[in-house]
């Protein structure tokens, strides 16, 4: 497993993986995974207030999402899951559209394009073949962008995330398979998914495998950045295993008491991404209370920011939906939403 | 058992189905210790323990092929899909495996598999989270797709699907989960391909099934009030469909409304009215008429309260069948 | 082109895409070197190289789901299914990712999938090669359903499919293969979503596509040997239906017969009997009926010319209505 | 790759996996497969001259299918793909059933349960998982059966062949995963189906992985028997791979004349598993020619026989259908095939 920063906050050395990031770039680390949990708590809280409808929280996971999302360049493509919070705020993607997902008020719809980070996938594993393809049409394209892909250890037991190892490896795509290993799938552990640690699974299909700390950004980041670069010069694909915890629940519905030990969440709590950052950046004196402070207070404006939003938000009309199905006209959408206007106005004069 | 919630009912036919045979095997995700994201299988694994009730890796397409193959060992396999809308990656061994072995063997294999899917919107989900495939199930030769409404139904029609030597899909309304009603094991059932008359009235028929009963009850209330005297029919089986019971009714109404989730292009409401018009054309006063969901994707939950057939949509139908 | 095999002009349709924009590519298992099995992409790979013309692992779900991807980076996917009942594993991806995520994304993002599909029975095939699937796809909102039933509308109507922006099942009426007909590429072409009357009648309409237009204008060739005037409609886009033509028919006719391979419960049959009874309901002599494949698994080969839709039961049908 | 006998009918040593069959054994082996080959041209021919509708040919996997197939205990449970002729006739399954499939009167209608060997499966990688799932009831009947089952290169490619590993692994199911990697999924050469030699990819899932010469009898015996020894005891899933080729068409409706080369068949012709197995019995005199020609009528008694029952047998009534679908009774069946009785009863009376 590859490690660069330990639990306590000491920088260690690995062969194949060194990056010396400068205090910016750390601090800048340590801004994003913090602003993450906190952007998250406010996910949990609104959910509780009945604001939200559900929120998947990305608790724990903060280095592993924040670390590989830095890793990237503006024109690589991201293709997320649905617990990426991380990932979408080192893509500097506006989390309001996240809110209005779990708000129920869309099902994603942001601009892929504008930051090049596809929308949530609900369906476990489909996006791996997504990301798979859009890769083949990178290298068609002789371009040498990378895509990198989001899912969890449960993912990996679907048949579309093995077909797209294959696919990846027989077509050459640029792509890299980031799978955050965060223990569980809502109750089960990774044990009822893997008999074998996932990252082996990669060499059966001919692509690199790698294990990396995933509670460790620095690791995050080196990892990706090489699997980034394998994808980009070689075309050839990785599967990095992200070896993190979910801290959090499931999503708002789940109850992890049913299911899991306090003991193990303490355990894992004394490999806190976050908190292991920020003493190794105090310790050397490369950030100071202050700065952990004025991220805090950033933190908390960006959350009061989201929480007036969201509560603001407008419940959409349904009539809007009738027409996003299909780019050209389709008789029987034209039919119903006809008939849903007068309905709904018949409602109207009628009142 | 007395009053109890649908989904309890259905807990208790699981439990009564694993004591009563030695060969039935409930499978699903996250159906052991949490007891399914529902809390349907609550307690079971604890008292059967991980063999009869076997947590799955996340992977609906293993799930029904490994059942397919139990059921070849002899074992009776209860498998339970997380949500609707997951069901799909599954759909591939359903359709081409399950619903085809027997006849493939020329009537020698049995496959006693039961596919439950919490199915329908109502509950404020996310994507994939609301949907109602049963019309992708139906079309399809070899599968019996059942719904009950209520938690009488949910124990018998349950018991009576894994008794059966057919596949069945199971689906259950989930936004009646904790809807209350008596249930009574000792009851003797209906049988499960059976529709059964539940309001009798002497203007219209409404038929509806699983979620949209309830509404078709509540809507025929209101008609009263207003001096229309709704018939209710709870159709409980979409495959076979009861055409004896549905025709007998709308033979007395004349009138025909049928109610359901799933969108209505291509829809159960179609084969309903397509196959009630060819054997009642003459008795019939108006043309049968769909109420239910829209051609688009279920749509998010902050207007399914708009997309879903309510009350008024259904009370609108019945206006429209009478005025005609 | 002047005439052509309906396998030929979908070969051509192909070229001329590939030729016109180069952002068009071809998947699917063994349409390079082979040309496919049924020769349906030869030559193509040879003369667009194997990044425009793909051989793919032999996985549908795999096809699909990177079909998905390559549209999404601008390429315009053609997807060769090799048999209709071999597009079950791809069936996820198209129902929950190919169908919704234009929907999913407000309306943004475009997927302009074609998934042509060689459906139907009677060439004496082995099981899952004789399937016809529409309805499962017509259920489904996102996705269009067309089948030509002749070669020219085999060319128009991929071209037509290939640059549009939506998904689109093309399914082709393999039986139909080696039927000849006049292609001109030239032609301005029908809309991709409507139907046509190709014949004109009094009497009756009898409502096909695909595979089963040949079999309709037969039967009509028959029934006015006897007496009868039997319009034909080809139906030729199955999501979208163009009822406004179906109507129209009708409304002339006063009596219309549907006609399809794929089984009648729950087929596309009951949408059109229960649409357009509910427009033309005093304009119907007679219900709606439907002749089409009966509630099994498709049967093996030496049983399908029982299975099928003939010009008998074509001609039943047609009786029945008239002499209701 | 395991390999026991040579292309040139000698015999080699392997320190895993060494057997020592009895002359009588090898014998059987012979005329198993000798039998394998006359039946499959038979089916050829029989298509040929239209009564079949289709033929796949097991020409040149005749070593890989009966020494795996003699591997197993009358109780092993037997799961073939569509090729696998000498697996059935190594399992004494009448071939007359394979026949009616593809003469086109039945799907494939014998008993499972009678020579423990299922049906036929078309859809391509399918029965893989209800092997697995027939495996995990064998091992939660506490039962030492073993559950083989047969698929191609081609169908390692398919999701569910992936999940399939997945699940024997997790639920520690004894199966062993056969492959037989004949070169080709129709036109399609292996290199499109994996990157990596098959075998390897056991390892990703927790399987044990192992390459055999499939053209040799002797090691597709010994390392079957191995793996289905692992299955049995030990409640550990095998993945054979078995390297060798398809000699003939697809099925009878391929022309492989426009993929591969004739240079590739006269190459794999020298590895030809039967001519290696008669070298080597008549080396050693534990057969001599007169035995060879006394296989060789035995199976022109057999074609015969399959040639003539095949030509009589008679075409089933659709009416036969109906009731085949469903154990009970479903009102629409009931309703279509009364309307079909009475629609063939009024052509009878017309006439
Ligand atoms: C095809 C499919 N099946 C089931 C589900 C229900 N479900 C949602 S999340 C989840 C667990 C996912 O676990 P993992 O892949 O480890 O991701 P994590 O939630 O841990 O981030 C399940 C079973 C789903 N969304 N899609
Ligand atoms: C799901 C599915 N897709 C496509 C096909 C069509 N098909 C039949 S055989 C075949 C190739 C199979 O190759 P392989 O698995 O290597 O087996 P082999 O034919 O070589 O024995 C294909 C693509 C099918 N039967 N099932
Ligand atoms: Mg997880
Ligand atoms: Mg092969």
């Amino acid at each position: 497993m590859v490690q660069l920063l330990t639990p306590h906050g000491e920088r260690v050395h690995h062969p194949d993986y060194d990056i010396e990031p400068t205090p910016g770039e750390l601090r800048e680390m340590y801004r994003r995974m913090a602003l993450t949990r906190r952007v998250d708590a406010e996910g949990v809280t609104l959910q509780r207030q009945g604001e939200l409808g559900l929120w998947p929280s990305s608790l724990g996971q903060e280095a592993a999402q924040v670390g590989s999302g830095l890793a990237l360049r503006a024109d690589d493509h991201v293709f997320p899951s649905y617990r990426d919070h991380g990932v979408a705020l080192a893509r500097q993607v506006d989390p309001l559209h996240i809110f209005r997902l779990f708000r129920g008020v869309s099902h994603g719809g942001w601009d892929p394009a504008e930051k090049n980070f596809h929308l949530y996938t609900l369906v476990i594993g489909s996006q791996v073949l997504h990301a798979t393809g859009y890769a083949m049409g990178v290298a068609d394209d002789d371009a040498d962008s990378a895509v990198v892909v989001y899912f969890g250890d449960g993912a990996t037991s679907q048949g579309d995330v093995s077909e797209a190892f294959n696919f990846a490896a027989v077509y050459d795509a640029p792509v890299v398979f980031f799978c955050q290993n965060n223990q569980w799938a809502i109750s089960q552990g990774v044990e009822r998914q893997s008999k074998v640690p996932i990252h082996r699974r990669a060499a059966g299909f001919g692509l690199h495998g790698v294990r990396v700390d995933g509670n460790d950004v620095l690791a995050c980041l080196a990892v990706t950045r090489a699997a980034v670069e394998r994808a980009r010069q070689g075309r050839e694909a990785t599967l990095v295993e992200a070896f993190t915890y979910r801290m959090g629940a499931h999503t708002t519905s789940d109850d992890p008491t049913r299911y899991r030990q306090s003991a193990e969440l303490t355990q894992w709590a004394r490999k806190d991404p976050i908190a292991r950052l920020e003493k190794y950046l105090l310790n050397h004196g490369w950030a100071d209370a202050d700065f952990v402070a004025g991220v805090g207070e950033e933190g908390d404006r960006l959350a009061q920011h989201i929480k007036e939003s969201v509560r603001t938000m407008p419940d959409p009309d349904l009539t809007e939906f009738f027409d996003l199905t299909y780019a050209g006209e389709h008789r029987q959408v034209t039919e119903e939403r006809e008939w849903f206007k007068e309905y709904e106005a018949s409602f109207v004069e009628g009142s | 058992m007395a009053t109890t919630t649908l989904a309890k009912a259905v807990n208790a036919a699981l439990r009564a189905a694993l004591e009563d045979d030695p060969k039935v095997v409930l499978m699903g995700e996250d159906i052991g210790r949490l007891g399914g994201v529902f809390r349907v299988t609550d307690g079971l694994q604890k008292d059967f323990g991980d063999h009869r009730v076997k947590d799955t890796p996340l992977a609906e397409s293993g799930i029904v092929g490994t059942a397919i193959g139990l059921a070849l060992r002899g074992y009776r396999p209860v498998v339970e899909i997380q949500f609707d809308g997951f069901v799909f990656p599954a759909y591939d061994q359903i359709v081409t495996q399950l619903a085809k072995m027997r006849a493939r063997s020329g009537g020698r294999i049995a496959l006693p598999v039961v596919i439950r899917i919490p199915y329908g919107g109502g509950i404020g989900a996310v994507e994939h989270h609301s949907e109602s495939p049963e019309a992708l199930f139906a079309h399809v030769a070899g599968l019996r797709v059942v719904s009950p409404s209520n938690a009488a139904d949910a124990y018998t029609m349950l018991r009576q699907a894994v008794a059966g030597d057919d596949p069945v899909i199971y689906l259950e309304p989930k936004r009646r989960y904790y809807d209350k009603g008596e249930v009574d094991p000792a009851a003797s059932p209906h049988p499960l391909h059976s529709a059964r008359v539940i309001r009798l009235g002497r203007d219209a028929t409404v038929l509806a099934y699983g979620p949209t009963v309830r509404t078709a009850l509540e809507a025929a209330a209101v008609a009263e009030e207003e001096g229309t005297s709704v018939e209710v029919v709870d159709l409980r089986s979409v495959s076979p469909v009861d055409f004896d019971t549905v025709e007998a009714s709308v033979r007395r109404t004349g009138r025909l409304v049928v109610v359901h989730e799933a969108p209505v292009f291509f829809g159960t409401g179609a084969e309903i009215a397509a196959h009630v018009t060819e054997r009642c054309f003459d008795r019939l006063e108006a043309p049968v008429l769909r109420v239910g969901g829209f051609h688009m994707p279920y749509p998010p939950a902050r207007t399914e309260h708009a997309y879903l057939p309510d009350l008024d949509r259904i009370l609108d139908a019945v206006e429209r069948v009478l005025a005609y």
